[in-house]
């Protein structure tokens, strides 16, 4: 049973916000009135986290693109009463939108407030519901939504995988994100195949994962260089 | 009994009042409400006379998600020109082919957008017949009504409890 | 017109007169809070038309003021039935004119509150949800379970006690005789039903004390399970819980004082029993700050960063006023006037008791709102700003908590009057005898 | 210089790693019955990939396109795109929402109510065609052919741009400008190598980067081309990897990555680079032998008149020295020290300069400077130096055949710039144009056509160029959208998005290897639009003659495919394919990178189309001697060029005398006098009294030149970084902000000699103190829905302030106070 993992290279990743866009777009985000986005009611499951150290001049800006962890023990699928958010045994932390009652005991449950929650009903002017990506299902208003690995390009890999009788490749399964990154900072992959570079990568020296001490045990491993 | 219903007559009126509007509401909602196709197609014939096979047809249904309900680019490489048959659902499929206009069939097997059914999955990879879900198509006369086998959910999962295969969620949802 | 109903020979007149005489001032109470109630309905129908948009939360302060009511009215809730089935437990005898009261406030404010979580969801028409699919391990689901639990205990504990004074109202005839005949179960005081009825309510409020307990510990429950700093601690069962029954004894308080000037019960509702309850006040203002100064102390020495970073904003951030307030009201207030012999007037104790329940009500804020505010990624710091909405509703749960117990008294009587006799009656003998019986020397009649 | 096949590796890294990406979906495609395909298209969810290039920034990106029964859904980067190996940017994934953009012009429309009312009433193709053709027949027919301008706002080598030129030069019109130009940024280049070409940069084997401004992982020509770059460097082992030391007075994207922030005064990079000059050439660091064998005037020198002219050495060691400069940049003398020492010490190490450096008044001469250090590093035709890339052997358009009003319309002076004030080597000036056509000197504008672009928006002076607009008697705009610009024109005949067009692209500026891109529609477009490429061929069949005959093709795809053809003949290169491999590559390299693969010429372009491009890395041997086309043959560090164009000037104002040439030197503003006007130097920015502050604006890789405003997605990714949406902001030094008094999230009046704007300030360290950072983009006034009323634009408080040498907006040059807006 695979266990996918991301591993994204800090030292690699530039900070040009592809991911996002990237995120957005196959995945059929909803983009809020701008009065919304004022009111912080952006939603974005990739999003850009940017640390300033140092004292000017010599300032270090860190930036980071942060998905949702799909921890290995994640504090969010505890706490949901109805079972909407749950950890499949591919270590994918699934959101159901159509169970989801929206108490949005999830988000604050995640220590990485990983999860938007919908708070009005989600628009788009006709035209660009031409180009909505078929595979990705639409939120309702009043229900939490994250980050999902873009599972539903595995249902598809799998298929492929399954009807020529092989294993999944690696990077034959990856989300829009590390997809289109051109940094190639994000590598994607699983993490019980000792050949897939995600594997090689989570074990070098660099590795780390955000907030280790809660042990959530994130499967999203970041790689930066100690000074 | 005359006397009884004298008696209480309110009684009588309010119960034989209520008996009624239960007929009308199980008329109404009771009985499952059938789909009319375009044309009559009968399966029968073109599996028996013509002998094909679902796939003839239903050309997608080992390689891709849905299984694509044929149209007439597809009847017209044997309904060419003169008939076969002198049934009437003939010429109006003859009738739509000159026409080039495309059969408006109805569809009635369906799913909802948040859940991704796979016919490649069930038939190609899981070697189902198409009769598990469908019934046995071949003996239609005349185009099925309403689905034989409803696409809930819970039957989605009794067959995979039957076939022991996944519950994920994330499996069918999306 | 039907015929006046004779009560005034009675020997508890005033208890009776509620019921029987109905003033202008009760019709226009009523109607100013069905104002508001209606309000807020229209409020919840847009809440629900629009979805939760119309608050003013957002995507990191995604709790307000929906759990901040919640946990606030299941506080109030304690008052009651926990403070009476303790003073039942310990035959105190000043007990007979409060408990009665003390368990309405319990049952109407457990309705509201229950409710909260619900105006709470995004998707109230999927509430069923928790019952098809629920999942066990979470703490909303231990607290669905607690409060219903808490609410039918609490309910027929309230109702146990009235069956004899309906008994008295229905014999007393009227237009209502039916509902109070119907409510009375045939009541006939005969000493069979007496035993009976006292073995209920003796096992009743035994059985109360642990549900009430457990529901406030619950609630606390659904704070420290997550790992959010400043929820995640395990002194917050207790906290709460004591947070609760203090909040409870205010608004029991303030609602003996009101009642007592609108209904007339200063015979009932004497000086002592105000002593005695603020007395109490006193303690678990004492007890309060104690938990709330450990809490932090805890939080401060440890010093772990995210901990800081909120108990820095709570001090600092732009809830501090609220933060302070909360200290003053809660703690400075009440002490100074409890403590102080002169102070401790009914106006002084009314006084302490008010600020009390908004202290209160600003702890519970304290809580929710400055740990959603400071996440522990480094996003931008979210402020929260209640809607119209938000507030509307708040006011309504106020409203219909009012209303309930309004109407109550309309129709019940807010003291037991059944107790009052029976303490007119065996009360004196019965506690002679106790007392005899704590003393040295031969026993005097103790069975 | 043959490229290495190990770093040709490196590079194909990312490629080679993205081909398995590349085929992700196609499967499910490949057993499908090919009959199927065709037959039904509609329900299936068929998926379907086609290759293109990207449009919405002039980086050049090869995209590959995600349709589901015909229907674009998705975009992602092409992996076998050598440009962009599969990288993207944000804003090329919102390239569906222009596609599907509710506010696009469906049809042709004619302005009624006054210009810039935005009132239109619809207009049939062949009315508006007949229309604007009778007008240009009319123009020719009595010789006044060159009052048609023609302004191209694609800053792109686009097939396009010199279709345009094609048609304006047969129509006999001098007016063809693009705008922002590219000709314009390569002066310094030509003016002290002579060859008006941007460098490509050898980043993979230089061990050291000092880049003055330069935000190429942002602003760059190609951003995404640098980003792989950049992110092969951070591939190399430690002691191997490069060293990048931003200058600049913001920390911009790229100065985030760099290695190290130097924070610098803006508009004093020129003195900062010769400060480092000085240090070389004091502690002997620089490349003696390049710069004795291949430079002309470094040293003091003596013309055949016998004069001694003033060197570049003497120069730098006179006036240049650390204290003075630090005093000037305000970088203290030992960073000054510090980084010239490890340019010297780890060669062969590269010195870059743009945006920062060069978007000032003093911008030629800053980057000349910057690139005079190259020089001194001896950084040419040498591995981890700088190179030129060369042509694609793609077919020229037929040559122009001029009859002779199309050759008295030519021989007519462009009124893009005018020459008694300014260079011949300026390509175009907005500032210039628009006087001109406002005081119809040296003769008025009749026509104006507008090709992409959105000057009033971009430019500084707007105003202005408002009113000339309004003058001008027929404007023609071939926007898809109604901006700001296309509100001011008569009629508006709507192009294609890039997504529905055809379209050949070359050699991206600086990215360093020659390549052709092929953009081609991916559906069939949506309204009743037409290609602009086609209505000119249309329009030159209506004015025939000469006109018809130099654009001898039937549509535009015709002309791309002529083009093409050569390179199949030509044999050179390869059509980017899933076969670019590291054992493949071997074999290509030992047949000189030629592949006859294709058996025919529709097989070639059936596969260039499938793949979306063909690329050449392999750069052909050419000595350093060929590199320079000066006059001297060499760098010059004493620009003869310059000097030549000047005396020119001096010329025009009649004799040789001093006060002539005081004359010039003052209308082009240039302080300096004497040898150093033609040196390298330094030249003071324009003070402003009471305007304490620097406002500096950059753009973001959300929105390059407000283009993106009219893509929600786009608008809510704006400030991703400090999470702003829909809104511009203000970074402000927490210095400064203490000054005025300003806290984090307020709101601040930006007040300059010209005007006022009202933003939120985020106070932060990442520019210097006294600087104002405000990214360009939003504050649109028309351009849709989205776009309309949504954050401020900086430039509406720029002073109209150019660069006189070049021609290209001063865009760091205003001087600004703020305060807090209550």
């Amino acid at each position: 049973m695979p266990k996918w993992a991301m591993v994204i290279d800090l030292d690699k990743c530039t900070g040009c916000g592809d991911c996002i866009a990237a995120c957005k777009l196959e995945n059929n985000i909803a983009i809020v009135s701008p009065e919304e986005a004022n009111d912080g009611r952006v939603m974005f499951w990739m999003d850009m986290i940017t640390i300033y150290e140092g004292e000017y001049p010599n300032i270090r800006v860190k930036r980071f693109p942060k998905p949702c962890f799909h921890c290995d023990n994640p504090p969010c699928t505890k706490v949901c009463p109805v079972n909407a958010t749950y950890k499949n045994e591919e270590g994918l932390i699934g959101q159901i939108y159509h169970r989801c009652i929206g108490c949005r005991y999830c988000m604050v449950a995640c220590p990485y407030t990983a999860k938007v929650f919908n708070w009005l009903e989600p628009e788009w002017p006709d035209e660009f519901k031409n180009c909505f990506n078929p595979d990705v299902s639409l939120r309702m208003m009043g229900v939490v939504e994250k980050c999902s690995f873009c599972a539903h390009r595995l249902l598809k890999v799998k298929e492929d995988a399954d009807s020529d009788e092989r294993e999944i490749l690696d990077n034959e399964y990856l989300p829009a994100c590390s997809e289109s990154c051109p940094a190639n900072a994000i590598d994607f992959g699983d993490l019980e195949n000792k050949e897939s570079r995600v594997y090689n990568l989570s074990r070098s020296s660099r590795a780390y994962r955000e907030m280790e001490d809660l042990g959530t045990e994130p499967k999203v491993i970041y790689l930066q260089k100690r000074e | 009994m005359r006397k009884f219903i004298k008696h209480n007559f309110r009684l009588f009126v309010i119960a034989s009042s209520a008996i009624f509007v239960l007929m009308i509401v199980w008329t109404v909602f009771g009985t499952r409400h059938t789909i009319v196709q375009p044309i009559e197609y009968n399966h029968k014939i073109h599996v028996e006379e013509a002998d094909l096979i679902c796939i003839d047809c239903h050309l997608s249904v080992e390689t891709m998600s849905s299984a694509m309900i044929p149209n007439i680019e597809i009847c017209q490489e044997c309904h060419s020109d003169e008939p076969f048959t002198d049934s009437p659902e003939e010429i109006k499929l003859l009738k739509y082919i000159e026409e080039e206009e495309h059969i408006p069939w109805q569809k009635i097997y369906s799913v909802p957008d948040h859940v991704y059914f796979s016919h490649r999955r069930h038939v190609s990879i899981g070697d189902l017949e198409c009769s598990n879900c469908h019934g046995n198509v071949e003996e239609l006369e005349s185009p099925a009504p309403y689905p034989s086998w409803e696409p809930t959910m819970d039957n989605c999962i009794d067959c995979h409890k039957q076939y022991k295969v996944t519950f994920d969620c994330l499996s069918c949802h999306r | 017109m039907p015929k006046k109903i004779q009560y005034e020979n009675e020997l508890d007149a005033p208890l009776f007169r509620p019921i029987y005489e109905t003033g202008k001032g009760f019709y226009i109470t009523v109607g100013i809070l069905m104002l508001i109630i209606l309000w807020a309905l229209i409020m919840y129908i847009t809440q629900i038309w629009f979805g939760l948009g119309v608050t003013g939360m957002n995507q990191t302060i995604t709790w307000g003021f929906y759990i901040i009511n919640f946990v606030f009215f299941i506080g109030i809730s304690h008052a009651g039935t926990l403070i009476s089935a303790i003073l039942r437990l310990s035959r105190a005898e000043w007990r007979r004119p409060i408990t009665r009261m003390a368990e309405v406030i319990t049952a109407i404010v457990l309705a509201i509150g229950g409710l909260h979580p619900i105006l709470d969801l995004g998707r109230p028409d999927r509430v069923l949800n928790i019952f098809t699919s629920g999942r066990l391990q979470s703490p909303l689901l231990w607290d669905v379970t607690s409060i219903t639990a808490y609410f039918t205990a609490s309910t027929v504990y309230l109702y146990l006690p009235m069956i004899p004074d309906i008994a008295k109202l229905r014999d007393k005839g009227g237009k209502l005789t039916w509902f109070y005949s119907f409510l009375s179960w045939g009541w006939q005081g005969t000493e069979h039903q007496k035993k009976v009825l006292n073995r209920a309510i003796s096992i009743l409020m035994i059985m109360v004390i642990p549900i009430a307990i457990s529901v406030h510990t619950v609630i606390s429950y659904i704070f420290s399970m997550t790992l959010q700093p400043g929820w995640h601690s395990t002194i917050f069962g207790p906290y709460f819980v004591v947070g609760a029954i203090f909040s409870g004894i205010a608004v029991l308080l303030i609602l003996m004082i009101v009642s007592r000037k609108v209904f007339h019960l200063e015979d009932y509702l004497k000086k002592i029993h105000f002593q005695y309850l603020s007395t109490l006040l006193l303690i678990m203002a004492l007890l309060w700050f104690y938990f709330t100064f450990s809490e932090f102390l805890t939080g401060i020495f440890g010093s772990e960063p995210h901990e800081m970073e909120i108990i820095h904003y709570k001090f600092t951030g732009p809830y501090a006023l609220f933060f302070w307030g909360m200290l003053l009201l809660n703690f400075i207030i009440p002490v100074i006037i409890l403590s102080i012999k002169r102070f401790k007037t009914i106006t002084g104790i009314l006084i302490a008791s008010i600020a009390v329940v908004i202290g209160m009500w600003l702890e519970r804020l304290n809580i929710v709102v400055p740990s959603l505010a400071n996440p522990r990624m480094e996003l931008p710091i979210g402020i929260y700003i209640p809607s119209l909405v938000e507030w509307s509703l708040f006011l309504g749960g106020i409203a219909v908590f009012i209303l309930g117990f309004v109407l109550f008294s309309k129709f019940f009587p807010l003291i037991s009057i059944w107790e009052i006799e029976e303490g007119r009656e065996e009360g004196i003998k019965e506690v002679e005898e106790r007392v005899h019986s704590y003393l040295p020397g031969k026993e005097t009649g103790s069975k | 210089m043959e490229i290495k096949r190990r770093e040709f590796l490196k590079l194909l890294g990312g490629v080679s790693g993205a081909v398995a990406i590349g085929t992700y979906g196609c499967n499910q495609v490949i057993d499908v019955p090919e009959r199927l395909i065709e037959l039904a298209k509609k329900g299936l969810g068929i998926e379907t990939w086609k290759n293109t290039i990207c449009g919405q920034c002039p980086a050049g990106c090869g995209i590959k396109v995600r349709l589901v029964d015909d229907i674009p859904v998705y975009i992602k980067g092409n992996p076998l795109y050598p440009v962009n190996q599969g990288g993207m940017c944000p804003s090329g994934h919102s390239a569906l929402e222009v596609l599907f953009n509710p506010d696009r012009i469906k049809e042709p429309l004619k302005r009624i109510g006054i210009p810039g009312s935005n009132k239109w009433e619809p207009l049939s193709w062949e009315e508006a065609l007949q229309k604007i053709a009778d007008f240009l027949i009319k123009q020719r027919r009595n010789n006044k052919s060159h009052q048609v301008a023609f302004l191209d706002g694609s800053e792109q080598n686009s097939l396009m741009s010199e279709h345009i030129a094609q048609f304006m030069k047969a129509y006999g019109s001098p007016n063809y400008y693009q705008y922002p130009s590219v000709k314009n940024d390569s002066v310094p280049y030509l003016l002290l190598q002579g060859t008006q070409q941007i460098p490509s940069y050898d980043f993979l084997n230089t061990k050291y980067v000092l880049s003055f401004g330069s935000n190429f992982l942002e602003e760059g020509y190609s951003p995404i081309y640098y980003t792989k770059l950049y992110t092969h460097l951070k591939e190399l082992t430690e002691k191997k990897r490069t060293r990048f030391v931003q200058i600049d007075s913001r920390m911009s994207l790229t100065a985030i990555n760099a290695d190290r922030w130097i924070p610098i005064r803006p508009g004093t990079y020129g003195a900062l680079a010769l400060g480092v000059a000085y240090i070389l050439i004091r502690e002997e660091l620089y490349d003696n032998e390049f710069v004795s064998k291949h430079t002309f005037g470094f040293e003091d020198w003596v013309d055949n008149e016998g004069y001694t002219h003033l060197g570049f050495k003497s120069n730098v060691i006179g006036n240049y020295y650390p204290e003075q400069v630090s005093k000037i940049t305000g970088v203290p003398g030992e960073t000054i020290l510090e980084i010239a020492r490890e340019l010297g010490n780890n060669k062969p190490s590269l010195v870059l300069g743009d945006q920062g450096s060069a978007d000032n008044t003093n911008g030629t001469y800053s980057q000349m400077a910057i690139h005079s250090l190259n020089a001194l590093l001896g950084n040419f035709g040498k591995e981890g130096g700088l190179y030129f890339t060369d042509q694609p052997p793609l077919a020229e358009l037929p040559r122009v055949q001029e009859d002779e009003l199309a050759v008295k319309g030519n021989s007519q002076p462009p009124i893009g710039c005018t020459y008694n004030t300014s260079f011949k080597i300026m390509d175009f000036s907005i500032n210039s144009f628009t006087k001109n056509i406002l005081s119809d000197n040296p003769y008025p504008v009749s026509v104006l056509f507008l090709y992409k672009g959105n000057p009033l928006f971009n430019a500084l002076n707007h105003h202005d160029l408002a009113e000339a607009l309004k003058k001008i008697p027929l404007v023609i705009s071939f926007d898809s959208f109604l901006t700001e610009t296309s509100e001011y024109a008569d009629i508006i005949l709507p192009d294609h998005t890039f997504l529905e067009k055809w379209d050949e692209y070359s050699n991206i500026p600086s990215v360093g290897f020659n390549h052709v891109g092929i953009q081609q529609p991916v559906i069939e477009p949506l309204f009743d639009t037409r290609n602009s490429a086609n209505i000119l061929i249309e329009l030159g069949d209506k004015i025939g003659g000469t006109v018809s005959g130099s654009l001898p093709f039937e549509n535009f795809e015709k002309e791309i495919k002529f083009r093409v053809e050569k390179i199949y003949r030509s044999g050179e290169g390869a059509i980017i394919s899933e076969g670019l491999k590291g054992d493949w590559l071997e074999y290509l390299q030992q047949r000189g990178w030629q592949v006859g693969r294709y058996n025919s010429f529709d097989e070639f372009w059936k596969l260039i189309t499938k793949h979306g491009g063909w690329w050449n890395p392999i750069k052909k041997e050419k000595g350093i001697k060929n590199i320079f086309k000066t006059s001297s043959g060499k760098f010059e560090f004493y620009s003869q060029l310059l000097k030549e164009w000047t005396d020119e000037l001096v010329l025009m104002k009649g004799n040789d005398s001093h006060q002539n040439r005081e004359l010039v030197l003052s209308e082009l503003n240039i302080n300096a006098r004497g040898d150093q006007v033609y040196l390298p130097h330094y030249e003071a920015v324009p003070v402003d009294e009471h305007m304490p502050l620097y406002l500096t604006t950059y753009k973001l890789l959300t929105n390059r030149n407000g283009q993106s405003s009219n893509q929600p997605m786009m608008q809510e990714m704006f400030g991703y970084t400090s999470h702003q949406s829909w809104n511009t902001w203000a970074e402000i030094h927490p210095a400064t902000a203490k000054d005025y008094g300003i806290s984090n999230e307020d709101y601040i009046w930006v007040e300059s000699s010209t005007g006022s704007i009202k933003l939120k300030a985020i106070v932060n360290p990442v520019v210097m103190p006294n600087v104002v950072a405000i990214p360009f983009g939003l504050g649109h006034t028309s351009f849709g829905r989205y776009a309309k009323g949504h954050g401020v634009n900086p430039n509406s408080v720029m002073k109209n302030l150019y660069d006189s040498l070049n021609g290209n907006p001063a865009l760091q040059a205003t001087k600004i106070t703020i305060s807090l807006a209550t």
